[in-house]
């Protein structure tokens, strides 16, 4: 089983909240709200293990305690659930004789803190809760239930370390802030990969400005290790945005089969080709910028530009970027088994530009979360015969809570899931 | 008053609905003075973040008017259920506007009907009943919870509704509506945790000609049961729906344009400075209306199942 | 109870199908797929009574036999459920064994056809048809009923007959053409109510271009009888459509509360009134054009076209649709407690001339299936800032089948509810 | 073969989508000649509303090309799952891409997983899943129909998967997934009528360092009683959820602009031939490009039903 090492990302779950992190060295620490968590026990535990949140230090902050941590390993005898150690029997009726004036609670506020410095275990400080609730035990059985649910999300002190995969990744984005991820939803995502036809054979065409890398990274994910498939990821920044392409933790061989090039950049090449190759090289200059998480300026930069990822390189031949360039060309020239496109900008000539690329029978799928938009391509994608079987569909997703007697589904649900407009190219 | 009819101008004790945005609504009664909490009687201000009201300048406003706060305005509309539903105390989870109508509308209340609801709850949908059936219906609303029944009834005679309704303190599920209401209902609405309880007591309530029922659960297993209920007693046309309300939120977005085509020529020194100075240029920019849904939507408000009782059925 | 009565209109269901239906004179017959029957046994019956049909005559049809049926008014006791009759228990586990050759009825569609001509008795058929059928009982219990539903909903011989309502009109309406009332949902159509705040009292503006009177019927409803509320009702054709209005029965004067007239004509009164009168009412003649239920042209009529109710009034004084236009524009002059607008023009125009009649602080609806075009209404009221808490909304319903261990929505749903712009107006 | 991978030419052999409008697509089997129900081999020539089409003439045409039939045209594209979903011989009610698609995700399938499926169905799923899972993963997958089992084996040979997939011909609910899968599966899938009694099955099956659950039921007490098993054999990250696609139909709707403007000047007889004249010429029309959902759409599919075996339960 893989353990967790140095310059990993991992998944920190805490019940159900979850978050992307980097282990980049043994002092980092990762921040759970109030919680500062210290990772270095985590080096060489095998990923999916539990770790207990031990209180070191506890320092006033804006907005209440701030606490350090350490991690602890733990074992599954001390993952029993709160609610078996609590074992709650006793549930009123109904609610019919709480009346909520704020004074069921009989501990103070300034009581709880302190008796969460003294007693870092949740379940302690949940019994004490419940022990000094006026009203606890006369709530009925779903209210106690909310009622132990909110505390124990507010108490609990565990949590595991999971590795990073495309599911666990896109609903940690979409949650933290969609926007980062152009609002692709996890139905979306799913439905991307089916309909591109992104698999372990083929050669296939993206073009994204911005998402983390997740969908760069979905598409890598579905053509696998050991195989044969190619990606050229195109993208409108000096640097592609890979966040969650390395989360994954690929093989090299697997890694290299993602083509990143500046869409300009490679375009130029792709036109020009030989023609171009004297001029570049002589401009090329070795300033560099690393913003490669950081959402890039979608203008075609100067080659000066360029980062450099081996500038102690740069003496023995033509740079990176160039020869990623001449890679992704010559794919270029064979033609794609499909495109996919999610652009910040008009979709209308970058679709141009990179159509004639795909070849005939092939799936394209252009991602919006604007509806006129897509609508208009449509009509234009319609209009040039090139496309057929065209279809713009979006979701409706649903969570449902199932417990005895309270099943109903949740009562947020996500609104939006984008649009995606999909068809096959003709000859 | 203000709940009776429309009426242009606010006079003293009217509910007023001071609307400040969107998402920022208060129902404020125009008294020009209030008691405090140490039994002082003191002028009756009303804090907003866009600073203090003074209710006693609203008085005599026409409604639809716009007012000065001391650190900015706000308009004064008159209420109706809709703004008072999202503005009013929320005593219990409270039924919204969707839904509400959906049941109004499946129930068939209009003027003349007498409906029967429990529980009154934060009396939210018993506005929308009151709404619809008066001048010349009846609504009967049910609480088993003591304190809530009384803030109820004291609302309704407040917003002048009190001649349409009469409020209840009573365990419908175990002691039923009162044998009064025997025959009287045209239509009978449940929202209790144990709909199933209190379907025989709807059965009797209903006119000996028909009427219509609708219980609203959150989950699936009430409706099952309350379905199990329903079938029993001969209720016909048995309908579980739902309804989500989706808002658009609208907004002009303008993409860039992208010129691709320079890209074929060749980049000559010269032409390489025309390009970049190109590049610097704001590019050609496309405008699109358009719209999307909040991130986070309602997903699930309750399952809505209505019943016809048909004409006849012995009550025995 | 109210009984059934000539002149009527009728809602006539046969299990899930229903139809609303004239019952104009005795020898009147309604249509339901290849059953004619006969209406003249319903005068004086009470209204929610089940009627059997009789088969009198059967010819053959393009599509099959036509049958003539009477209608014989029948007891409770017929109306035992055909499965209880048939009283089915022997249920297969699965349908493992069950292979779909096309050979599983023994019986021929000619055996079939000439048993129903023999025996009128839907459940003898189906017994019949259960008996041959050499798969039904390996069948599961939710094949059987789904092959039970499907038998039954062609053989069922019993019809009710309703008193039509605003509810069964308009799953009527929608389910037939929702075009013919724009597409407005069930859903739609209560928050349209709710929204407008139409109650007993108040006087209300509509605006719709053809629903076939189901927006002014529902707002009539809504109004009730012996209130003092006014519906001034504008139309864009020579007549309103008013099916559903006259269906609903409604008392004399709660009908007369309802003042349906023509935009153009009604807002020249409006705008110009005195000044008009003795230009009119020269131009005045009798040609009538009787339309009233087809959709009529949303052109402004010239005088002369118009529909004289009671041409033999037209000797003693103005007709019927300048009194009209002049009790409007009374109202108008009062102004309106809100507006209702269902257009199938561009709404802008509308809406900039009928807005100034509303009060301020009352509710404003506006209904579209263009979202697009909602989009831009909304843009244009919130410029003029005439209108506050301005709403853009739609909806989603979905019905559910529940049944012991077979609950779930129903597998087909409506997709559009159109969209509604709501807000208030101010000072 | 041509489910392999991505090809160019049409060659003899080849399933081939004939696709003939969004609503018409066929599946036919590339060969020139088919023995008819008398024994007979003969031409292979296919029957379209549109005409007839020689098969022998496509073979070696470029996928993606316009064909011509006798009285109008088609073009041939390549199938893949997608197109097959909605061109393949349904034996058996099938899922459809948005479900397969969440259920591929959620199932963390690609290139070397394993994949135990019951039951196979018509296969679409399996499609998927194998195009997800070559050319180093395989697929398991059962159903309790001979005859579907033995079609579907035949199936993914004549479409050049053969070597990915393993079909069998077994009742998994009371028979399990064979001794052989224990301890093998990266991820389970269930389609069956009683997903709770295979859980346990599909437990022993998933692999000790883990793997992924999932069920698909049309109806919500299916899905009850499976979580309760899942729970009880110490599965995690449980959620049930439903996924709807939906269309939007594109048209382009012309409003007429109406003028009312002009009904606020009087009507002299001069003016009044000349808005009579006016009111004859064709209004201005507004256009909007628009879209629209089906009247009717799907209200369901089924309940998905996913689950994480954690790793190291003892599978005693």
């Amino acid at each position: 089983m893989a353990v967790i090492q140095l310059g990993d990302y991992i998944v920190i779950q805490r019940q159900k909240y979850t978050k992307l992190q980097k282990f980049g060295s043994l002092d980092a620490t990762a921040t759970l709200g109030k919680e500062h968590l210290e990772l270095k026990s985590l080096l060489d535990q095998p990923y999916d293990s539990t770790f207990k949140m031990c209180v070191k230090e506890s320092k006033a902050g804006k907005r209440g305690a701030q606490r350090q941590h350490s991690l602890e390993l733990c074992s599954e005898n001390e993952l029993r659930s709160i609610r078996d150690v609590l074992n709650i029997s006793s549930s009123g009726a109904d609610n019919r004789d709480i009346s909520d004036n704020g004074e069921a609670q009989a501990l103070k506020s300034s009581d709880i803190e302190q008796m969460r410095e003294a007693c870092n275990e949740s379940s302690k400080i949940i019994e004490k809760l419940v022990e000094n609730s006026k009203t606890f035990h006369t709530r009925t059985e779903y209210s106690q239930d909310k009622y132990l649910l909110k505390k124990e999300k507010k108490y609990f002190e565990f949590v595991q370390i999971r590795q990073p995969t495309i599911r666990l990744m896109v609903d940690i984005f979409h949650r933290q802030d969609a926007d980062k991820i152009m609002g692709i939803r996890v139905d979306t995502l799913s439905q991307i990969i089916s309909y591109s036809g992104i698999s372990g054979f083929g050669s296939y065409l993206l073009y994204e400005s911005g998402t983390n890398g997740l969908l760069p990274a979905a598409m890598l994910n579905s053509m696998g290790a050991a195989t044969d498939s190619t990606l050229v990821h195109m993208h409108p920044g000096n640097v592609p945005q890979k966040q969650a392409v390395l989360a994954l933790k690929l093989p090299l061989e697997q890694q290299q089969r993602c083509i990143s090039v500046n869409l300009y950049s490679v375009l130029r090449e792709f036109y020009q080709g030989d023609k171009l190759e004297t001029v570049e090289v002589t401009e090329e200059s070795v300033k560099t910028e690393d913003n490669a998480i950081e959402q890039s300026e979608d203008i075609e930069p100067s080659s000066k530009k360029f980062k450099l990822d081996e500038s102690r390189n740069l003496s023995k031949g033509p740079p990176r970027w160039q020869l990623e360039n001449k890679r992704a060309a010559t794919l270029m020239n064979d033609k794609f088994d499909s495109l996919v496109m999610a652009a910040k900008e008009h979709p209308s000539s970058i679709l141009q530009a990179l159509l004639p690329l795909i070849k005939p029978s092939r799936p394209i799928v252009i991602f919006s979360t604007c509806k006129e938009l897509l609508q208009e391509t449509y009509m234009e994608l319609k209009a040039t015969g090139k496309v057929t079987n065209l279809h713009l569909t979006s979701n409706w997703m649903r969570t449902y809570q199932i417990l005895p007697n309270r099943t109903h589904p949740e009562v947020n649900m996500s609104g939006n899931s984008g649009y995606l407009l999909t068809g096959y190219t003709l000859k | 008053m203000s709940f009776l009819k429309p009426k242009t101008h606010i006079e003293q004790g009217d509910i007023v609905i001071l609307y400040l945005s969107v998402n920022s609504m208060h129902a404020i009664e125009a008294v020009p003075t209030i008691v405090n909490k140490k039994g002082e009687t003191i002028a009756h201000i009303f804090q907003t973040p866009y600073g203090s009201l003074k209710v006693q300048s609203i008085i005599g406003v026409e409604y639809g008017s716009r007012v000065e706060l001391s650190k900015g305005w706000a308009y004064v509309l008159q209420p109706n259920p809709e703004l008072w539903t999202q503005t009013l105390p929320h005593r219990t989870q409270i039924i919204y506007t969707p839904d509400i109508s959906m049941i109004l509308h499946q129930l068939e209340v209009r003027p003349g009907a007498v409906v029967v609801e429990s529980g009154t709850g934060s009396g939210s949908l018993s506005h929308y009943f009151l709404r619809a059936l008066k001048p010349t219906g009846h609504l009967h609303t049910f609480d088993f919870h003591e304190a809530r029944a009384d803030q109820a009834r004291d609302e309704f005679k407040r917003h002048g509704l009190g001649d349409f309704v009469t409020v209840y303190h009573r365990d419908v599920c175990n002691l039923g509506f009162t044998s009064e209401l025997d025959g009287v209902a045209d239509a009978v609405f449940l929202d209790l945790p144990a709909p199933d309880l209190a379907v025989p007591h709807a059965f009797k309530a209903l006119k000996l000609s028909g009427g219509r029922f609708c219980s609203f659960s959150p989950c699936i297993e009430q409706s099952q049961r309350c379905i199990n209920g329903l079938i029993k007693l001969g209720f016909t046309e048995i309908c579980s729906m739902e309804v989500l309300q989706q808002e658009s939120v609208i907004k002009t977005r303008s993409l860039p344009v992208i010129d691709l085509e320079f890209l074929k020529m060749p980049k000559s020194s010269e032409a390489n400075s025309i390009d970049d100075s190109k590049a610097k240029e704001p590019k050609e920019l496309k405008k699109y209306l358009t719209s999307s849904c909040p991130q986070v939507l309602p997903g699930h408000t309750g399952f809505l199942t209505f019943a016809t009782l048909p004409p006849n059925i012995p009550k025995a």
